[in-house]
């Protein structure tokens, strides 16, 4: 029996240096963007996306919509998870359900549409929906579609998250906090054959001259959410490779219309003193003096990159006169104090200062309060606030980064915007599953939300810049920031 | 036979925030080995100034003019490390506060062996056991636990008895006491003063005695120079300085002290005090106080001028009452 | 006569702790003392270091409390009083410190220093006060303008008369000086004693005095009490105690004092250590006359000394001081002010 | 001695309860729902909410949240980040010798500059040597510490390559690796240290050289080096040791911003992100274990007094 | 004795040390220039310009200008402030709190000592950014409460420093003798204790200053000190933070200024305690 040469099995270590630490990884509790970026090592999703965010197969095979409320998901086979168990139906199904139930799930809103979902047969799962959800198969694609070992599930409990089991092409070695996040290759990776690193090591390294300095000197390989400034220092290096990725969320101004006392300025009240101070910004040269032209700017919540974004809506130009002229007829007196909370990072610090200084032109005293973050996202929740500056790290379906900021009952919606008619658009958008039925929808809801009564002044789509060693290939930038180690080989 | 030491117009000038200042002006004296020279005078006066000039241990901000000589070595010529070669070897010195005059961080033997090791080149054991010789010697009982003892566990006597053996282990050629009893009990002073006459006696070592207890003058010294406002007034051989006094202001300062016997009666208090050393007024610088002082006392400073062998004034009026 | 101030059986014991804050055992700094002093009396206390003087004297003007025993002044139980009244009380009863140096507040002006009574007690009127300082510097032998100055700015006898000065301004009846002439050499000593002598005659102060010098003593008391680590050995009018010391130890004091010619140290050794102290007869570490009885039972005063062998012991063969002769008693005299005899 | 070790050692049990009141106090001034940030881009569900509240006991009064927490801690356990998980003592034991061994060498290098500097200016006080070495000094404590962290990485790692940027190696792991990752921000945390005690060191200085027993020693002959190392410094040390035990202490929470341009996981970090995250259990059981060690540092630093100054050592 | 008033000694006491007077003049000059900022700086500190971004130092800009096209001089000057008053205000305010209840705790000595005793060194192992946090939290973001919460977290350091000086005081004459004189013991403290412990103080007061000016940066950060855009040299470093290394100029005046600042504060508080000292005995 002749045996064939086998490629000898990956040696080598990745290092990723992340720009914080992750919080939990247990794909049910977990809630930050950086625990996705080790989790796209670590668990396989039922579905993944591509570089054109359209849906292609992970852990399922296909999938199939048998009515628009039941879902018929087939799987993989031979697939195993790290502890060796069989990945079937059953743990899809315990997963999904663990997702619902378990106490403290941050899943269970995400993937709050589904009723069922049963086991047809060890490679098919049905899902049915309470109500039609366009959205719901893109929840699949992140944390939601993250199937767990049911058995090292069981046995751990809420501490699962300690010593994750999944499916990934890595498996969990250790956690210090704050320190390292060590995974090894899983020889019995479904897809093994794309794996060319027997470690991956992430590092979370918080001070971006640090981060820089490291990939710089090759302690690691790969660094994600750098600075606009640094693309030139990288660039000058022939060491370093530079990939600018477009990112699916957005930074705006939040205003707060209807939440409690704050609510009663006239921000809060009149549309066109909204309107007046959106045209004092110009967007073009925020981006420019901030992120050196790294960010685009926008008007929606949707980015140039997703199907769903309304080309015609473009931001408004710069224009003092006639912000003016909308105060003057709106009757408000100038100077206009307006406050604005603002995040204590320091780039979005000095925007609000650049802001700040483009607003007064137009007879807005812009009064900035940096706040951290905690103290700001309870400030805001509690309608404590005039305006904010906050951004959304964003969701690859659109009604991801729509409904819960303009919808009435929406959780994130801090300056209680209230448009039955915008409710409505929100709610048919979500369920219609036809591309330019619901983009017609989409292009609706903007004219009212944004042109017509300015709820929120979208700023830009930010870029994930990330630096890497020249050496490192196989990198695909896709805009949910996901650094996928498939395929990624040092040279 | 060379003195042990010589003073010859020592003068030495203080550069202070005030302007210059002479602490001690054209003192004069010479001590001969075996011998003890006292010198009194008020606080004040300038003991303490001239006999840190001696030794050489006087802050940055003083000037030192005039001649030092010990045993015939011509001090101020000398390099500084030369000089601090002699220090604690050839001339010694023990303070007026026995209390904070001891390292408070190391215990007495240390101290002691400290000296004997720089000086003598002994080695650590050998100045330990040394330096328990040297507490034997100025009668501490029990001088090796003693000598594991720190200064804070010691009282006032034994401290003071420590800094003596502390000054007298490498056998110096002048010993010079700044008031070495005036912290000190009665009747461990008397301990103390009688133990610095038999080591004399014994070593040969001259001592200069700084006081300003006449008493302690009169049953100790040879040789009394009195000083008052940075100048000898008065030097005499021990016994005279009470039988002949000749300058008013010994006379005064023997008056000045309470006696135990004879009548009763009020002191004699020389009123007012010294003049500002920076506004020396002219003439005799006692004469503002001087109850004998005539016209001529604040026009003319008097010069020290001998009245009899060894026994020297600077007063325009000796010899007083010539009897 | 009667009492202005009476103290009875004070003790005062400073415990002694070891490590963990257990007593292990204590400073017996002053043991049963009793004594009393009458208006226009002066009294000394004297003894060696340590033997308890300083602390006697805070017992006696309330500074402290006592362990046990009372301190009546004029009638009044110090130890009774709330710590108001007590302040209040010091109005009659005040001190004056050691060391001139350092019992003067080093940033408080001449001043401010001596009008601190009087505004503590409300003496004079804030005008007043000027006028007030001026006339109690004056007292002093200072001179007004004195009273701008810095107390470092002043010789050590000047800053014990300003210390008197302070100690006046609230026309006290009593005065407790705490070794007030020590630290001054003999001449400025010689002035501060004219002074007090001077000023409690004059005012009719009761005065006690702390001192370890026998010769002050001399000059300023009427009575001496003399202690020896923590007790009292001996007591009696000035004059005749130092003229015919009775106790060894009193003895041993007279006849250490320096100025009599060379002779041998009157007694050997230190004071022993005040915690823990000899059994029986405190001096008998020291005394030459030493017997069995004194190493067991403690000698009380009686008749005006502590001692066993009091009556046995031979008679005190006065050291003759060396005399002053008639020239230098003639010459001494123009240093004493006019019209002055003994 | 031992007795008076316990006397110490019992001090420490109020100051740690008055600590603890004192965290719980501040963590009830302090905004941001710890609830919001754990519910992260769901706290807009009220029903998640009241979940996370009704696990952390949120929504108990805070006397009872005390109890339950003291009566846990005096059992041993400090209950687990609410962010991460973990087991906070686990967070701790894992924390502790990092910032330990960052601390001590930040110490040692304060000592080896601010000492020396200090005896320097004020042996030779009032000349150009003085006035260079308090330069140095405050320029050591004015010289923001992420400037010069980020200075050193650029200078020593970037363009030279002699050290790691970043990161850190255990002692036990590799001793030299462990020494190179440290080194760097031991000497920005050090360069502050250094001249405060440089201050200090200078003041006592200039005060033992003024005593009389400094007098003694020059009058036994001894070199005037000798007389300052030996004399004067070794009483002087009594109030650097007092203030360095306060700036060792320090150096345990307070060195976040140098371990976060380093990245070192230490104390300060920990504590620093647990704030922000509102993570109160880690919060609570780092603040009491740097307290703990505070109070064992000045116990050291009394320990040390003793061996300075023999005054202290009987009672 | 010489006829000059004490005070007026002092004073020349203090103006013969060289250094010390350069000190104290440094400090008016920074004092003067945080005055005078309106009339000095030449341009206005927070007028932005998209032309002028991170330009390095030049004629026409002495120190640069920073990420908002701000004249980097005019901000150092205008920074100077709030640096000023977080620095000194808030060592003040510290000293203010501290130093009472230190005395309190060295004068009172039994359960008062031990309660403040152990309530100061709990508050020493209180992370500042709990405190500020905290503090700003329910006083509400502004310089005034990050100076607070900068003087909170000082204080301890001076209740203990105070407290030793007491026990000292507490064993001399001069203490005794005015309780003698019958002054109540709080009067003993002020009027005192107190005058007599103030030259560790000013060393102590003069290098926390810089902890101060350094901390208001941190808090600053934290949006709890000086609001944008409104400068002080802690939020100028942090801003130049991000550009360390393209635009150095943005972090040097500003550290420079802080360095000047302490470095006179602490050379005058230096001549300052010696003037002070009565018994100083200096040329
Ligand atoms: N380093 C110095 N700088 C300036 N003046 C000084 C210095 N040392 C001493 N003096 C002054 O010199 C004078 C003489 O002082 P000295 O210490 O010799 O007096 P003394 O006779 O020893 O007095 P006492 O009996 O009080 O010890 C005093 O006025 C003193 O203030
Ligand atoms: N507050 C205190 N705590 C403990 N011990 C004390 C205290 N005050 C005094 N002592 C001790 O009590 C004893 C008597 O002290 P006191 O000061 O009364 O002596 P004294 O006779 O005044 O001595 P001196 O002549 O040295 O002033 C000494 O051993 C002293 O150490
Ligand atoms: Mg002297
Ligand atoms: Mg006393
Ligand atoms: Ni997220």
């Amino acid at each position: 029996q002749a045996t064939l040469p086998q490629a000898p099995a990956p040696t080598g270590t990745l290092r990723i240096a992340l720009k914080d630490d992750p919080d939990i990884m247990d794909p049910t509790l977990a809630r930050t963007y950086t625990g996705r970026i080790v989790f796209a090592a670590l668990c396989d999703k039922l579905f993944d996306i591509d570089e054109k965010l359209e849906i292609v197969p992970q852990l399922a095979t296909s999938y199939k919509w048998e009515t628009p409320t039941s879902l018929l998901i087939t799987l993989r086979d031979g697939v195993t998870f790290h502890d060796g168990e069989k990945f079937d139906a059953a743990a899809v199904v315990y997963s999904l359900n663990r997702h619902m139930t378990m106490q403290g799930s941050f899943r269970r809103g995400e993937i709050s549409d589904m009723d069922t979902a049963v086991v047809v047969d060890p490679l098919t799962v049905r899902i049915t929906l309470k109500t039609p959800s366009a959205a719901f198969l893109s929840q699949l694609t992140d944390r939601a579609g993250m199937i767990v070992s049911p058995k090292a599930a069981e046995a751990a409990g809420r501490d699962f998250g300690l010593h994750p089991v999944c499916t990934g092409p890595f498996s969990f070695v250790e956690r210090v906090a704050q320190d390292r996040i060590v995974l090894q290759r899983y020889p019995g990776y479904w897809d093994a054959g794309r794996i060319h690193f027997a470690r991956v090591i992430y590092r979370p390294i918080p001070d971006n001259n640090a981060r820089l300095a490291n990939v710089q000197t090759g302690t690691v390989e790969f660094a994600e959410r750098m600075e606009p400034d640094d693309v030139t220092t990288a660039r000058a290096n022939p060491r370093l490779a530079v990939a600018q990725v477009p990112q699916l969320g957005y930074q705006n101004i939040t205003i707060n219309i209807t939440n409690g006392p704050r609510a009663n300025t006239p921000m809060g009240r009149d549309a066109r003193v909204r309107h007046a101070f959106e045209l004092a910004l110009d967007r073009a040269t925020i981006n420019q003096v901030v992120y050196q032209g790294a960010y685009t700017p926008t008007a929606q919540a949707v980015p140039p990159a997703n199907p769903y974004h309304v080309a015609s809506l473009v931001p408004e130009a710069r224009n003092v006169e006639r912000a003016r002229a909308l105060l003057r007829e709106a009757g408000v007196t100038t100077p206009l104090a307006v406050d604005m909370i603002v995040p204590n990072n320091p780039d979005l610090r000095q925007v609000a200062e650049v802001i700040q200084s483009m607003v007064a032109e137009a007879g807005f005293n812009l009064k900035l309060s940096t706040m951290e973050f905690a103290s700001s996202l309870q400030v805001t929740t509690r309608g404590e606030f005039e305006t904010y500056l906050a951004g959304w790290s964003g969701r690859t379906d659109p009604d991801g980064n729509i409904w819960s900021f303009l919808h009435s009952r929406g959780p994130q919606n801090d300056g209680r915007y209230n448009n039955p008619e915008v409710d409505r658009l929100a709610d048919a958008a979500r369920a219609e599953t036809d591309h330019d039925k619901r983009l017609a929808l989409y292009t609706q809801l903007w004219q009212i939300a944004v042109v017509q009564d300015r709820a929120r002044i979208y700023l830009w789509h930010a870029t994930n810049i990330v630096i890497y060693s020249a050496r490192l290939a196989g990198y695909r930038p896709i805009s949910d920031g996901m650094i996928r180690v498939q395929d990624l080989r040092l040279q | 036979m060379t003195p042990a030491l010589a003073v010859t117009g020592l003068t030495v000038s203080f550069a202070t925030d005030r302007g210059v200042f002479r602490a001690v002006d054209g003192l004069s004296f010479s001590v001969a080995p075996g011998e003890t020279l006292a010198i009194v005078g008020e606080s004040g006066c300038g003991k303490s100034v001239s006999s840190l000039a001696i030794m050489g241990l006087l802050e940055g901000n003083a000037r030192v003019g005039g001649d030092l000589r010990l045993a015939g070595q011509d001090l101020l010529a000398m390099t500084p490390e030369a000089r601090r070669k002699l220090r604690g070897a050839d001339m010694a010195m023990i303070f007026q506060e026995p209390m904070t005059s001891l390292n408070p961080a190391f215990c007495a033997g240390n101290q002691i062996a400290e000296v004997l090791a720089l000086h003598r080149g002994l080695s650590r054991h050998a100045a330990y056991e040394e330096a328990i010789r040297a507490l034997d010697q100025v009668r501490i009982p029990d001088a090796r636990r003693r000598a594991a003892q720190y200064p804070h566990q010691l009282s006032g006597g034994m401290r003071q008895r420590v800094m003596i053996a502390m000054a007298l282990a490498c056998r110096p050629k002048l010993l010079i006491a700044d008031e070495p009893t005036t912290a000190l009990d009665v009747t461990v002073q008397a301990q103390i003063l009688e133990l610095l006459d038999e080591l004399k006696r014994e070593t040969g070592t001259a001592i200069v005695l700084i006081t300003h207890d006449l008493g302690v003058v009169a049953d100790h010294a040879e040789q009394v120079v009195v000083m008052y406002a940075g100048r000898a007034v008065e030097t005499a051989p021990g016994e005279a300085i009470f039988t002949h006094p000749e300058h008013p202001y010994t006379i005064g300062l023997l008056g000045a002290a309470p006696r135990l016997d004879g009548p009763r009666g009020r002191l004699a208090s020389i009123e007012g005090t010294v003049p500002d050393p920076m506004h020396r007024p002219p003439g005799c610088g006692f004469a503002p106080r001087c109850p004998f002082a005539v016209a001529e006392c604040t026009v003319t400073d008097p010069a020290l001028t001998m009245l009899a062998p060894g026994h020297a004034a600077a007063c325009l009026l000796a010899p007083l009452e010539a009897a | 006569m009667t009492a202005l101030l009476e103290a009875y059986d004070l003790v005062k014991h400073f415990p002694v702790r070891d490590a963990i804050g257990r007593k292990r055992g204590a400073v017996h700094a002053v043991d049963g003392v009793s004594l009393s002093v009458a208006a226009g009396e002066t009294l000394a206390i004297v003894g060696e270091s340590g033997c308890g003087k300083s602390t006697l004297g805070r017992l006696l003007l309330g500074l402290i409390p006592p362990d046990e025993g009372q301190v009546r002044f004029g009638g009044e139980e110090l130890t009774q009083l709330s710590p108001a009244a007590l302040r209040a009380r010091r109005r009659d009863m005040q001190m004056i410190f050691q060391d001139p140096y350092a019992s003067l507040d080093p940033r408080q002006t001449v001043q401010d220093a001596v009008a601190e009574p009087l505004r503590l007690h409300r003496i004079v009127p804030r005008a007043g006060e000027i006028a007030r300082v001026a006339s109690l510097l004056t007292r002093v032998g200072l001179s007004p303008e004195h009273a701008r100055r810095w107390p470092h700015e002043f010789s050590g006898g000047q800053r014990q008369r300003v210390a008197i000065a302070r100690a006046l301004a609230s026309g006290p009846r009593l005065i407790l000086g705490d070794e007030p002439v020590s630290a001054l050499d003999v001449s400025v000593q010689a002035q501060v004693i004219e002074l007090l002598r001077g000023l409690i005659s004059e005012m009719g102060l009761a005065f006690i005095l702390i001192s370890h010098d026998l010769g002050v003593v001399r000059q300023i008391a009427d009575r001496v009490a003399v202690m020896y680590l923590g007790r009292i050995v001996e007591e009696g009018p000035s004059e005749a105690l130092l003229a015919a010391p009775r106790h060894p130890y009193t003895r041993a004091l007279r006849a250490a004092v320096p100025g009599g010619g060379r002779r041998a140290a009157p007694v050997s050794g230190d004071v022993p250590s005040p915690i823990n102290p000899p059994s029986g007869c405190r001096f008998h570490t020291r005394c030459p006359h030493v017997e069995d009885i004194c190493r067991s039972v403690v000698p009380p005063l009686a008749d005006g000394v502590a001692c066993h062998l009091a009556d046995r012991l031979p008679p005190f063969a006065a050291v003759v001081d060396r005399q002053p002769n008639a020239r230098l008693v003639r010459l001494q005299s123009r240093f004493r002010p006019q019209g002055d005899a003994a | 001695m031992i007795g008076w070790l316990l006397r110490r050692l019992a001090q420490i049990i109020p100051t740690l309860l008055i600590l603890s009141v004192m965290i719980f106090g501040l963590q009830q001034l302090m905004p941001g729902d710890p609830a919001l940030i754990l519910a992260g881009e769901e706290r807009g569900d009220p029903v998640v909410l009241a979940q996370i509240r009704a696990e952390l006991l949120l929504d108990r009064p805070i006397a009872e949240q005390y109890f339950v927490w003291v009566s846990k801690v005096v059992q041993g356990d400090f209950g687990f980040s609410w962010r991460i998980r973990m087991p906070v003592s686990q967070l701790i034991l894992e924390k502790l010798p990092v910032t330990f061994q960052l601390a001590t060498m930040a110490f040692v290098i304060a000592i080896v500059i601010g000492v020396p500097l200090g005896i320097l200016s004020a042996v030779r006080r009032d000349t150009p040597t003085d006035w260079l070495a308090n330069a140095v000094a405050l320029a050591g404590i004015s010289t923001p510490n992420f400037w010069l962290g980020i200075m050193m990485i650029l200078f020593f790692s970037v363009n030279l390559g002699w050290l790691p940027p970043s990161g850190y190696v255990p002692l036990t792991e590799d001793w030299r690796a462990s020494l190179a990752t440290t080194i760097m921000p031991a000497f920005v945390l050090g360069s502050g240290i250094a001249g405060v005690l440089m201050r200090h060191t200078r003041a006592a200085m200039m005060t033992a050289m003024a005593q009389d027993y400094v007098r003694t020693a020059r009058a036994k002959g001894m070199a005037e080096g000798v007389v300052v190392l030996k004399h004067a410094f070794r009483n002087a040390l009594i109030p650097v040791v007092t203030l360095g035990a306060i700036e060792f202490g320090r150096l345990l929470a307070g060195a976040v911003l140098t371990e976060q341009i380093f990245t070192i996981p230490g104390f300060g970090k920990l504590i620093v992100d647990a704030v922000f995250n509102r993570d109160y259990p880690v919060v609570q059981g780092v603040v009491l274990a740097t307290a703990l060690i505070f109070v064992v540092l000045s116990l050291v630093a009394d320990l040390l007094y003793m061996a300075i100054n023999p005054r202290l050592r009987q009672a | 004795m010489n006829a000059d008033s004490p005070r007026r000694r002092a004073l020349r006491r203090f103006f013969q040390h060289r250094l010390a007077v350069l000190g104290l003049v440094v400090v008016v000059v920074f004092i003067l220039a945080a005055v005078l900022a309106p009339w000095v700086a030449p341009y206005d500190p927070i007028q932005t310009s998209w032309t002028r971004l991170r330009k390095p130092p030049s004629a026409a800009f002495l120190f640069g200008t920073d990420e908002n096209g701000r004249d980097v001089f005019s901000r150092v000057l205008w920074g100077a402030r709030a640096s000023l008053m977080a620095g000194v205000v808030s060592v003040l305010a510290a000293m203010l709190m501290g130093v009472p209840l230190g005395l309190l705790a060295g004068l009172a000595g039994k359960w008062t000592d031990a309660l403040i005793s152990r309530i100061a060194d709990a508050m020493l192992s209180v992370p500042f950014l709990i405190l500020a946090i905290a503090l700003a939290a329910f006083l509400g973001p502004a310089l005034e409460n990050a100076m607070l919460a900068i003087a909170i977290s000082a204080a301890p350091v001076f209740v203990r420093l105070a407290r030793g000086m007491a026990l000292e005081a507490r064993s001399a004459d001069w203490f005794e003798a005015a309780r003698a004189l019958g002054n109540p013991p709080w009067r003993t403290a002020l009027l005192h204790v107190l005058p007599n412990i103030v030259p560790p103080l000013l060393v102590q007061g003069t290098l926390a200053i810089a902890e101060a000016i350094i901390a208001e940066a941190s808090l600053s950060f934290l949006g709890l000190g000086q609001q944008p855009p409104q400068p002080s040299w802690g939020s100028m470093l942090n801003s130049a933070q991000r550009f360390l290394t393209q635009a150095p100029w943005m972090a040097i005046y500003p550290g420079v200024a802080i360095f000047v600042v302490v470095l006179a504060f602490n050379v005058f508080g230096d001549g300052l305690r010696d003037a002070l000292d009565p018994r100083s005995q200096r040329r």
